[in-house]
């Protein structure tokens, strides 16, 4: 479904992700991790569009999309989430996850103003999908609340309900977990072995282990913007070069 | 559906069982006691001073909420927004002067260009954020007024030029009291068709993109044709109203278009409240009224209108219209709202 | 909704409260001014105001006017002529004013003459263009000499001591601006090229660019500034800076000894045109205008401690202007005064002899400008 | 030809310098505390006219001016600590709203307690004009240009070598981190607000026997000052400077050159252009969102 060939992005000077390539089959739940700096999250934001590649190519559904804006793969069926969240502040909660369902609806200015026909019924349909969307992740207690007021832990859980607002073919999570307690981060996990058994694919950068070996069907490991290894979850945790990685000077020392 | 029992979410879940509180509800009474304001003053106002002080508070009123859209929802500041307005002025009246067009399409002429303009300008400068973008507008916005009074042989220079009142198939509008109804009948239609914007997916996506670019980025919003299109909404809005303003007061000159001018409409939008209709409407009373009650104290006017601004802004810094809004919540007066957060 | 209701409420309570607060307890005649106290144009606003106030005590003390008290109502345009407009209906619709004086600026005074024209008012201008009485406003008067008249007399000046090729240093203010424009058509007519025409900003704090260009052309003769206040002050100072000894002319617009404070001894050898007001006490006693002059000079002087200007003066002018109509009139009515002012005849006042007619609404001819030069840090009659 | 371009640099150059003055107060507010200070201008304005007012009357000029300036820094911390610190936290416009007010009242108070005449202080060192190749300057300018040249020496030894200095710095990259190695942030805000008061009024002091001064002279400065430090990157020092000598010569060379009725426009168009192709101003750090 995606396939990523000798993908880089330099700033200047630093390679921040040097000549990655793999492929994503349709359906699975596919995880990339690394140490801190590995190039995780600039590789999601090149993937997403947020940052143009310095070189190679990112192939969606056969077609080419490295450089394409972030709107334009929104309409091909992308959608993400953050790992600094990216929450519309000044708006409700329930309206943070309509602004995912941005493409589903009429968004002319003009019709807008006029109140088209129609509009304001289909707007309707969608605050009922939105609230619908906001209990199947797990933030239903916040459907009138406003963003600004949530805690950190329900807005993690509201941008991925943004994110499925869009009715994407492909989710990409950007370390869904990260400050999150042991309780709620078995949630996420729950919540994404549940995404993938309705058929989304699942693309998810995360650090807590326990969390990716168990909803993974395939792990990337980065390591300084390279691609270290790539298979199942038992592969990568019993190859070498990973374990090295991860466990660093203490492992040779031993 | 699966549901996950979680306990950091420790609210029960009744509070969904209630009907989702969409955005429009609260608006018909809003507009209902605006129309009744407007329909009821004039029996209250005793003289054509006093017509014309309810104009002048319409037209501020208008002019603020075009630049609210811009500035409150989509959070993009314009220091510069009296410049389209001054645009729209001296378009429509150096048509009817110098070459002797109809109001009507002198105003729509005026209105096109203008937008021509925004969309020129809004295409190069609405890249910049913040302090920049804010630059960048009162620039665009001191040039416009100095070229306005420079260019003496269009414009009759600073000291201005005469423009001849507002004529439509043979009627010709005079009066206060008839012009009255020209711009309450306006400023309801502004907030009618404001509200509907911001209520509707676009209106969302605007607000988005003043949350987070990013998000709206990628939930589909294309954040650079949407700023563009909002910036030429505004400035086309603010330039039929310089339109129809010129032909009121009968005489403009460059001070119109000039940095106080933006600066007013600015404090009329941030006084009153950033993403508030009502705030607006708000400011522009504020702005209306308080050089009229100040009139006779100079010297101390300026002083007093700087405390007023300093006061608000520390302790309402999100507006009047909003903070008061919020405490009003909060305590339990309105009694909605309030215990879904 | 509350908010609806607060400021329904706010705006019910301030109409009434203000309507309420302005209903007459007597009955006095009541004179409007809309001035610019605050902005650029302050620093003729503000002895416009003065000597309003001044004349407006002088008649009370006098016994009024028809038996009746004069009160002065006014407010400050801030320099915006949009305001002027506001203030000017809020003074014939809310005041009830029987006349208006003011527009400190020509802006501000065309800005008002639309609803000045509607009321069906006398109103006299103290602004400075040519436009405010060409075409004759039926309603609209002028104490002081326009800036045609004013770039007439400099010009003949000009030609008397043989000067045909000249700089002009105009502000962009709409004083400078409009007279501008005069200035280049009176230099036409007589013969006088304009070889360089420069223009400078009134606020600007150096204006040595716009001067070593004029310094640097060749063949210049005289160098003649258009315009008022703080500018002048800057422009002159300027001139001494670059040693430029061209004979320097500035407009009636600096006739005031705050120029000469504040230039100091760059201002020794300037030439304008200047009302009598400067020189009154230089002037035969036979003058009908050297008592009345002397007398305002010392009055305001004592009682503000303050120089005199020739601003102030045109508002004295006006004051007498409106004051022998409804003298003659015997009556505050609003057609008749304007009858009578358009009748005014040999009226001296401190920019001449006064003689208005249905199509000069000025009544001032050139002989009334005086050539002033600054001696010792004084005005004095040149040559 | 020479002479008059040597006229037109020199006259930018003073001009240049007072714009610097205004621009450095500009970037030492928005540096420490994220605000464009809009009453910038009237510091200028304040410093200009208290010193002007004492010595008229009587005041010794150099006690006169040393205390013009010291008012405008008292004026400063004043403002900061009644007006902008209790709105820490409200939005950029709000902030923007609350120095217009600001400015608005400095204006109104000055105008009530000193009046509305401009006034002139004596120049420092005569008034004889100095000929330099054909062109002249006056004693006064370069007392401006000295001034300019002080400041930003000052200002570089400030930052560079004292340990309050090294704290604006500091809480101008992060005022967190700041806090947390114990600089006391509120004070270093306040004192920014007082610095740059003291700039802006050396510059108000040092130009007033050349342009007079009054109520009103603030604001056109303070813009001057706003585009000039926008030009060279705002919270940029050498961006400051750059911008406000770049403007002075640009406004006196097109004044020169090209048209004088224009010239007002030319920093607005200017600034406008540089911001399209360089968005964060000439000498500006370019802006990184983590994402």
């Amino acid at each position: 479904m995606l396939t990523v060939a000798n993908l880089s992005k330099r700033f200047g000077g630093v390679h921040a992700v040097q000549d990655v390539s793999f492929t994503i089959p349709r359906g699975c739940v596919y995880s990339v991790i690394g140490p801190n700096g590995a190039g995780k999250t600039t590789l999601f934001n090149l993937i997403s569009g947020l940052y143009t590649p310095t070189s190679g190519s990112i192939g969606f559904e056969g077609q080419e999309i490295g450089g394409a804006a972030p709107d334009q793969l929104a309409r091909r069926g992308m959608s993400r989430t953050f790992q600094n969240l990216q929450i519309c502040r000044n708006l409700s909660a329930i309206d943070n996850v309509m602004v995912g369902a941005h493409l589903t609806l009429n968004s002319s200015m003009v019709a807008g103003m006029l109140r088209w026909p129609g509009l304001s019924r289909a707007d309707r349909a969608c605050r009922e999908r939105a609230a619908a969307l906001m209990e199947r992740v797990g933030c239903g207690a916040f459907i009138r609340a406003d963003a600004a007021a949530m805690p950190y832990g329900a807005l993690k859980r509201l941008e991925i309900a943004r994110a499925l607002a869009s009715e994407p073919k492909i989710l990409f999570l950007d370390e869904p977990a990260a400050g999150l307690n042991h309780t709620e981060t078995h949630g996420i996990q729950t919540l994404v072995a549940d995404l993938a058994r309705s058929g989304l694919t699942v693309v998810v950068v995360e650090h807590d282990m326990k969390l990716v070996m168990s909803v993974s069907d395939r792990i990337l490991v980065l390591n300084y913007g390279r691609r270290l290894a790539e298979g199942t979850p038992s592969e990568i945790r019993e190859n070498p070069e990973v374990i090295a990685a991860y466990l660093g000077a203490d492992a040779e020392e031993d | 559906m699966t549901h996950h029992p979680d306990q950091s979410l420790p609210r029960s879940r009744q509070s969904i069982s209630g009907p989702i509180l969409g955005p429009g509800s609260r608006r018909v009474v809003g507009l209902a006691a605006l129309a009744a304001v407007v329909a009821l003053l004039p029996l209250l106002l005793p003289n054509a001073f006093y017509f014309d002080v309810a104009i002048r508070i319409a037209i501020l009123a208008v002019n603020g909420i075009a630049l609210n859209l811009l500035m409150g929802y989509t959070g993009q500041i314009s220091l510069g927004h009296a410049g389209f307005f001054g645009l729209g002025a001296y378009g429509s009246a150096v048509l009817t002067t110098h070459f002797g067009w109809a109001p009507l399409p002198a105003l729509l002429a005026a209105a096109g260009l203008t937008a021509v303009i925004a969309w020129g300008v809004a295409r190069v400068i609405l890249r910049l954020r913040g302090h920049y973008l804010a630059m960048a507008t009162l620039g665009l916005g001191i040039i416009i007024s100095i070229v306005l009074g420079n260019e003496a042989a269009w414009t009759g220079g600073p000291d201005g030029m005469p423009v001849d009142g507002f004529s439509l198939f043979g009627l010709t509008l005079s009066g206060e009291r008839q012009w009255y109804w020209v711009f309450g009948g306006l400023l309801i239609a502004t907030v009618i068709l404001a509200q509907n914007l911001i209520d509707s997916p676009a209106g969302r996506a605007l607000q988005a993109l003043h949350g987070s670019e990013t998000a709206a980025s990628v939930a589909g919003i294309d954040v650079g044709r949407r700023k563009i299109a909002v910036f030429v909404l505004s400035a086309t809005v603010s330039a039929m109203l310089g339109s129809l303003s010129a032909h009121y007061s009968g005489y403009i000159n460059p001070g119109i278009a000039g940095f106080l001018q933006s600066v007013e409409l600015v404090i009329i939008v941030v006084l009153g409240g950033m993403a508030s209709i009502y705030g607006s409407i708000f400011g522009a009373v504020v702005m209306g009224l308080l050089p009229q009650i100040l009139a006779g104290y100079e010297g101390w006017d300026s002083v007093l209108f700087g405390v007023i601004l300093v006061v608000t802004m520390i302790f309402l810094p999100r507006g009047v219209v909003p903070s008061l809004a919020t405490r009003l919540r909060s305590a339990g007066v309105t009694g909605k709202g309030g215990a879904a957060c | 909704m509350r908010f609806f209701n607060m400021m329904v409420g706010v705006v019910c309570a301030l109409a009434i409260g203000a309507s309420a607060a302005q209903a007459p307890a007597a009955d006095p005649v009541k004179v409007g001014a809309v001035l610019s106290l605050t902005g650029s144009a302050s620093s003729l606003g503000d002895p416009e105001l003065k000597t309003l106030e001044m004349m407006v005590d002088q008649t009370n003390r006098a016994g009024g006017l028809l038996g009746r008290l004069v009160e002065l109502v006014h407010y400050d345009d801030g320099s915006e002529p949009g305001k002027a407009n506001v203030l000017a209906k809020r003074l014939i619709e809310d005041d009830k004013v029987d006349m208006l004086i003011g527009g400190t600026t020509t802006g501000a005074s065309m800005a008002m003459y639309p609803l000045i024209e509607r009321a069906q008012i006398p109103f006299i201008s103290l602004a400075g263009a040519l436009v405010i009485v060409e075409p004759v406003k039926r309603w609209m008067f002028k104490p002081a000499h326009h800036d045609r008249m004013v770039g007439q007399r400099v010009m003949l000046d000009m030609k008397a001591r043989g000067y045909t090729s000249i700089a002009m240093l105009s502000d962009t203010s709409g004083f400078g601006q409009s007279a501008r424009k005069e200035m280049l058509n009176v230099a036409q007519k007589v013969g006088i090229t304009v070889a360089v025409d420069e223009t400078f900003n009134p606020k600007d704090t150096d204006v040595t660019t716009q001067l070593a260009k004029i310094k640097n052309t060749p063949g210049v003769q005289a160098l003649f500034v258009v315009t008022f206040g703080q500018g002048a002050v800057v422009v002159t100072k300027n001139i001494a800076q670059l040693g430029i000894e061209l004979p320097h002319y500035e407009t009636s617009g600096v006739a005031t000894r705050e120029y000469i404070r504040l230039a100091g001894p760059a201002a020794e050898g300037v030439r304008l045109p200047a009302p009598v007001l400067m020189v009154a006490a230089d002037l035969p006693d036979s003058d009908p205008q050297k008592k009345l002059s002397v007398d305002y000079v010392r009055e305001y002087e004592s009682r503000y401690q303050t120089d005199v200007s020739s601003f102030g003066a045109y508002a004295r002018d006006a004051w007498h202007i409106w004051v022998n109509a409804v003298t003659q009139a015997r009556s505050v009515d609003k057609a008749k005064v304007r009858d009578f002012i358009e009748n005014t005849t040999g009226l001296p006042g401190t920019s001449g002899m006064i003689n208005m007619s249905p199509q000069d609404h000025l009544g001032l001819d050139i002989s009334a400008l005086k050539i002033v030069t600054v001696r010792n840090g004084k005005f004095a009659i040149a040559d | 030809m020479l002479p008059e371009l040597l006229q037109f640099i020199l006259s930018g150059m003073t001009l240049g310098a007072m714009y610097m003055l205004s621009a450095l107060g500009f970037s030492m507010i928005y540096n420490a505390s994220g605000v464009i200070n809009f009453a910038q201008g009237e510091f200028i304005m304040v410093g200009g006219m208290a010193a002007s007012f004492l010595s008229a009357a009587g005041v010794p000029l150099p006690l006169a001016c040393v205390a013009g300036v010291m008012i405008a820094g008292l004026v400063g911390g004043l403002v900061e600590r009644m007006a902008v610190a209790p709105a820490r936290d409200a939005e950029v416009a709000s902030i923007i709203i609350i120095t217009i007010g600001v400015s608005m009242i400095l204006r109104g108070l000055t105008e009530i307690l000193l009046g509305k005449r401009p006034h002139a202080l004596p120049h420092f060192s005569g008034e004889a004009p100095l000929a330099l190749l054909g062109a002249t300057i006056l004693p006064q300018s370069l007392w401006v240009l000295a001034a300019g040249a002080l400041i930003v020496l000052g200002l570089s030894l400030f930052f560079g070598r004292t340990r309050i200095g090294k704290g604006v710095l500091a809480t101008s990259y992060d005022r967190l981190a700041a806090q947390l190695v114990g600089v006391d942030v509120r004070r270093v805000l306040t004192l920014s607000f007082a610095l740059s008061a003291v700039i802006g009024a050396v510059g108000g002091v040092v130009i007033a026997p050349i342009s007079t001064v009054a109520y009103d002279t603030g604001m056109m400065l303070g813009l001057k000052g706003f585009v000039a430090a926008t030009l060279g990157g705002l919270g940029s020092g050498p961006g400051a400077v750059f911008g406000g000598l770049f403007l002075g010569l640009i406004e006196a060379l097109t004044a020169g050159y090209v048209s004088s009725a224009y010239k007002d426009a030319v920093p607005f168009v200017l600034v406008f252009i540089v911001l399209v192709l360089r968005p964060q101003g000439l000498l500006g750090a370019k802006p990184t969102d983590r994402i």
